[in-house]
């Protein structure tokens, strides 16, 4: 396997080629803010918030996406990403129903963090309060469209590990939203198996177990990765 | 199908024709116009002066002037008739016999024609688009012949450098330096794909020249697959434009039957087919990784790139995409050769640029002007000006990823870099003019109003971004925004424009940015005055129900 | 030096930051000795909103009429103005109203739809203040100087806010620490 | 804050051309509407084995069975969802996706204003304004008594005709607005 060197924020990586900056940045201990990446999956690079700068290109560019390249010299962190990323952030607080002090992930969940390492104590842009539904159909879990931020992790990870592709994006701009089946509810969706990945998939407290009340969804997100990683490499044990 | 073949096949249909001919345009334009009545018309007097074996009524494409149609146009006489009536018809028709008329006569000396240069629309007029026979008799599939037998895949993407032809979809890449690229990918499957989804608003180029001149399009995805090493080609067009459908699926079958499509085409060992893909109402198809989604059943969202589609598109296998004008530029270069195109046009810019010129202009229609015209030159001499004296405020280009360009700019040359020096685009070809009564405010509003409609939704900046943004346009054009609400609206339209995933939502501010840019002060007019400003005041009073 | 002039206003919010702000328990002493409190739910019986306050914690969101007349009122006279809480940065609980639409839908649907007995809407002009049609945040209304969010915030972040005031200094709102939400 | 609030509400959506076949199978009786249906499943079987049951023909299949149908009703997607062996979200994603696909029926006549830019330049919007005020109802939307849909397209491509409408697939260009509400009663009365 061929290996490319890159710079990351000043770091020296060296890292198998096909990898993307994501990966090379988690090598080199730095973190790079992401809400719609997740270990495992397949990605999509639609939050934009790990969008970097490459020395040499005029483009930002996600490192979710990017391969790696020799000699690549990535900045990270610069006043206007950070400026861009908390736009982003204030874009998907205003676009949903955000409402932390009575959600279920307060305290674990993605969007959160996201919001105070960009620094956002408040948004330049009103709230649009959008009138959106939630639905309680299953019998084990529950989806309040309210905190969705559509970053299709739900749909990636049903589709792509568990086989049951029981969720998809419907509609489109403003009105996508995720659904179920033929937009039926949840609970009438033969295909669903209850496995609950999509639970710990789900960064914010969209989806969630019902038994879970203000604060107590605690989602183990490594658990996926774990899950792909023992079925390539049969290493059950975490 | 040989050489000669292809030879008498244009001869017999020179033999078939009648002495005389009376063109009628079939375009929507002119078809709204009443061109059918004409046309019944025509006929009519055709059968009652028994002159069916001297003339021949016959359909062609859009002739370009739509604002004075129905076009009728007689040949070998090769005079244009403009706002012709049913009622005329007859008289028209006794031209061909030295009667008199009193149809309006085109002016051919007139700008409007004087300063096109046709190569793209060569064909106008000319040909029934139904037809194969006519193509082929004006020099059709010549092209594809002359590429297949007399050169080598790399001599004809050589060529195709050489013409220096840009991206004629608004992007503006070299199409030779495209078509090398997925050359020199390792053989195996590959495709080609015409991009038909001609969707800016204001821009109707591509839907004429499929309707118009089908089989030009078709020989030119032919040579592309030839010199890329393709064998299958799409055309990706909108379910709007069922005229264009219709010719194309017409023209498909003919192309078949005489074997310009289909296996070992001119007795070379080379096979291609086209099949049509009719898209469903979604702008963002335009985009070409959206459009091969779409082409593959699924969501029309754009993936982040690269891969561009030339390593790896539809199937993940190399494609080829280029637009209808481009692939209609194709037959012409092979013909005439690649410094035949160079010659014309500018150093940045060569060849032709078809417009689509419309708005608040008195000679609406369809142009093709070499490049480095200038606008004042389309407008203020081809256009005739706003009608009614009205004075040109502005010209819109690239649609909703264009911008404007305002009066005092109007000698800038049309070519890519002039006009995105301005901070509009070339675009794809729609060309609005906007009159003093024009606010422009408003038009940014009405772009984002598109984009927001438009956005597929994956990724953040475009999904919510554009709503943001059109909320403050909203807010300013009626009178409630405030200095801070401009300054917000510029910074979201640089994130936005930064941070989008695909050329949609790059582009959306493009409208904000332009309008800003040479129309601050009408921002600055509509904001609240500093009497109404008490900190940023509420919009919405108190509204308690009358209980 | 003079003492700071020191005010906290409660508009559409549940009280839970005033609560939060008691909760600082001997600091509140601390700060007692460098402020004059002269407006506050808690901490003033003062009727009306004085001149030249120079920190004023706003919490709750402005949800009606009265709402809205104090808050232009507090903007106009005071330097720094803080946004405190979730209610007031983001219209949070309060603003879940904005969702079933217009001042309208919502009394309809809290004082018809839903009451048992007597259904009506509450009208008493002059004592009932009208409901605006969207609860908006305070920023969204009047310009803010310091975003202090949480529901409630907690009173180390208060107290972290505050102190580098009395000092003439600017509070740095950063970390999960200081801007939290929820 | 008053519309876009609505997850479900399509902006402007462009129509699709209604087919004979669903005059037609409006018109028929509940005896034959059977008989009727399964001549219209049969059709959609035809135009999915020519695609080999591939899913990639998924857009080619809904446009058909759109043409067929006059609107994608569940039944319809389901059993496009089966033939094409694609899961049941996927379908109604791409179903959803695409304006000129409808999950709803329209109306037996179509208005649909053309609001590109040269149309809008011409004062496309005031003749919608004025052709909602007629007809009681929004762009989008269809008469209750199902007689006619008024819809908005992004163009229509006819721009030097601004501002064009097209009532039932005919296009007419520069009008005003007593011309295009005279063309809707008189397709109304046909």
């Amino acid at each position: 396997m061929s290996v490319v060197t890159l710079k990351i924020d000043g770091v020296d990586v060296a890292i198998a080629a096909g990898s993307s900056v994501m990966q090379a940045a988690q090598e080199a201990s730095v973190e790079i803010p992401r809400l719609c990446y997740l270990e495992g999956l397949s990605t999509v690079g639609s939050c934009r918030l790990c969008v970097v700068e490459i020395a040499g290109i005029n483009k930002l560019l996600p490192a979710c996406t990017t391969e790696v390249r020799e000699g690549m010299d990535v900045t990270t962190q610069s006043p206007k990403l950070q400026d861009y990323r908390r736009m982003v952030l204030e874009l998907l607080f205003g676009e949903g129903n955000h409402v932390c002090a009575i959600c279920v992930a307060n305290g674990n969940c993605e969007l959160q963090d996201m919001a105070i390492a960009v620094g956002m104590d408040h948004s330049r842009f009103p709230y649009r309060f959008p009138d959106r539904k939630a639905d309680l159909s299953h019998t084990q879990f529950g989806i309040d469209h309210n905190r969705c931020i559509l970053c299709t992790r739900c749909v990636r990870v049903c589709d792509e590990i568990e086989g049951a592709h029981v969720w998809d994006v419907s509609q489109r701009g403003e009105f996508c939203h995720i659904t179920s089946g033929l937009d039926q509810p949840w609970g009438d969706v033969d295909a669903c198996t209850a496995c609950g990945k999509c639970v710990d998939a789900c960064p914010t407290g969209a989806i969630f177990r019902k038994n879970d009340t203000t604060g107590e969804k605690v989602g183990d997100r490594e658990k996926l990765e774990f899950l792909v990683k023992a079925r390539e490499n049969r290493e059950w044990v975490r | 199908m040989d050489i000669n073949e292809l030879h008498a096949m244009a001869e017999q249909e020179q033999l078939r024709r009648k002495p005389h001919r009376i063109r009628y345009c079939t375009s929507a334009g002119c078809v709204s116009a009443g061109a059918i009545a004409v046309k019944d018309g025509l006929k009519a007097a055709v059968k009652d002066g028994k002159l069916d074996n001297e003339i021949e009524i016959s359909s062609v494409g859009c002739m370009g002037l739509c604002a004075r149609g129905p076009l009728v146009k007689v040949e070998p006489s090769e005079i244009f008739y403009e706002n012709v009536t049913a009622e005329q018809a007859a008289s028209v028709v006794s031209t061909c016999h030295g009667g008199a008329t009193d149809a309006k006569v085109s002016d051919l000396e007139h700008p409007f024609w004087k300063l096109q240069q046709p190569i793209v629309l060569e064909n106008r007029g000319r040909i029934n688009p139904e037809r194969i026979e006519e193509y082929v008799q004006v020099g059709g599939y010549q092209s594809l012949h002359k590429a297949l037998t007399d050169m080598t895949p790399a001599e004809v993407v050589e060529e195709m450098k050489k013409s220096g032809l840009r991206g004629r979809g608004g992007g503006g890449y070299p199409t030779g330096l495209k078509w090398e690229t997925v050359a020199k990918m390792p053989p195996g499957q590959k495709y080609v794909i015409c991009n038909a989804d001609e969707g800016d608003p204001g821009a109707f180029m591509d839907r004429s020249i499929l309707e118009s001149d089908p089989h030009r399009v078709l020989e030119g995805m032919a040579i592309a697959g030839y010199a890329v090493g393709a064998t299958h080609g799409f055309v990706y067009t909108r379910a709007e434009y069922p005229l264009a459908i219709k010719h194309l699926q017409k023209a498909i079958k003919q192309a078949k039957k005489f074997e310009f499509l289909g296996s070992q085409i001119f007795g070379s060992g080379f096979d291609f087919k086209v099949d049509i893909r009719i898209g469903a109402g979604a702008f963002v198809c335009g985009e070409e990784t959206a459009l091969m989604h779409s082409i593959q059943g699924a969501r029309g969202n754009p993936r982040p790139r690269p891969p561009y589609p030339a390593a790896s598109g539809l199937w993940d296998c190399p494609t080829l995409i280029n637009n209808v004008e481009s692939f209609a530029n194709v037959a012409p270069i092979v013909r005439n050769g690649g410094d035949w195109y160079a010659s014309i046009g500018t150093e940045d810019s060569k060849g032709t640029k078809v417009f689509a010129l419309t708005g608040k202009i008195t000679n609406t229609g369809l142009i093709e002007v070499p490049m480095g015209t200038t606008l004042r030159q389309i407008v203020e001499e081809m256009g005739d000006g706003v009608p009614d004296g009205g004075v040109v405020k502005a010209v819109q280009t690239g649609g909703p990823s264009g911008g404007c360009v305002p009066a005092d700019l109007l000698d800038t040359p049309v070519e890519y870099k002039s006009l995105l020096k301005l901070g509009a685009i070339m675009g794809s070809g729609g060309m609005i003019v906007m009159d003093e009564g024009t606010k422009m405010v408003e038009i940014a509003r009405f772009y984002m109003e598109f984009c927001r409609e438009e956005t597929c939704g994956k990724c953040v900046p475009c999904r919510t971004g554009t709503v943001q943004l059109y909320e403050l346009l909203d807010k300013i054009s009626k009178g409630q925004g405030t200095a801070k609400d401009v300054e917000q609206l510029e910074k979201l339209s640089y994130m936005v424009k930064e941070m989008s995933l695909c050329g949609l939502g790059q582009t959306a501010p493009n409208p904000i940015l332009s309008t800003l840019d040479y129309f601050k002060q009408e921002y600055l007019d509509l904001l609240q005055s500093p009497a109404d400003l008490n900190g940023n005041k509420i919009e919405a009073t108190a509204n308690a129900p009358s209980a | 030096m003079g003492k700071v002039k020191f005010a906290t206003v409660w508009l559409a919010g549940c009280a839970g930051c005033h609560m939060s702000f008691l909760d600082m328990d001997e600091w509140l002493i601390e700060l007692a000795q460098h402020v004059d409190v002269v407006y506050s739910p808690v901490g003033s019986d003062l009727k009306h909103y004085p001149d030249g306050v120079d920190v004023c914690l706003v919490e709750g969101a402005i949800a009606n009429v009265d709402n809205l007349e104090l808050i232009q009122e507090v903007r106009q006279k005071t330097k720094i103005l803080i946004s405190f809480g979730d209610c007031a940065v983001t219209a949070n609980v309060p603003g879940m109203r904005n969702m079933l639409g217009g001042a309208e839908s919502v009394l309809t649907r809290g004082y018809l739809e839903l009451a048992d007995a007597g259904k009506q809407f509450p009208n008493e002009p002059g004592i009932v203040p009208e409901l605006l049609d969207q609860v908006q945040s305070v920023h969204n209304v009047v310009p803010v100087d310091i975003f202090m969010p949480g529901c409630p915030p907690p009173a180390d972040r208060i107290k972290a806010t505050l102190a580098p005031l009395l000092k003439g200094e600017m509070p740095v709102m950063e970390g999960r620490e200081m801007i939290k939400f929820g | 804050m008053s519309v876009q609030n609505q997850p479900t509400a399509t902006v402007a959506p462009e129509k699709p051309q209604k087919s004979a076949s669903d005059n037609k199978s409006k018109k028929s009786d509940n005896k034959s509407k059977k008989k009727e249906s399964d001549r219209r499943y049969k059709a959609l079987d035809m135009t999915m084995k020519r695609h080999h049951y591939e899913a990639d023909a998924l857009i080619e299949v809904l446009h058909k069975a759109q043409d067929t149908f006059g609107y994608l009703e569940e039944d319809v997607l389901r059993h496009v969802a089966k033939g094409l062996k694609l899961p049941l979200s996927r379908v109604y994603g791409v179903a959803t996706f695409y304006h000129l696909f409808s999950l709803k029926p329209g109306g037996e006549h179509t208005c649909v204003v053309c609001l590109g830019t040269a149309c809008h330049v011409k004062g496309a919007s005031e003749l919608l304004a004025d052709l909602e005020a007629e007809l009681g109802i929004k762009v989008g939307e269809t008469t209750s008594d199902g007689k006619i849909s008024l819809l908005g397209a992004r163009c229509i491509g006819t721009c030097g005709l601004a501002p064009a409408i097209v009532i039932d697939e005919v296009v007419s260009g520069k009008q005003t607005s007593e011309e295009t509400i005279k063309q809707i009663k008189d397709a109304l009365a046909q």
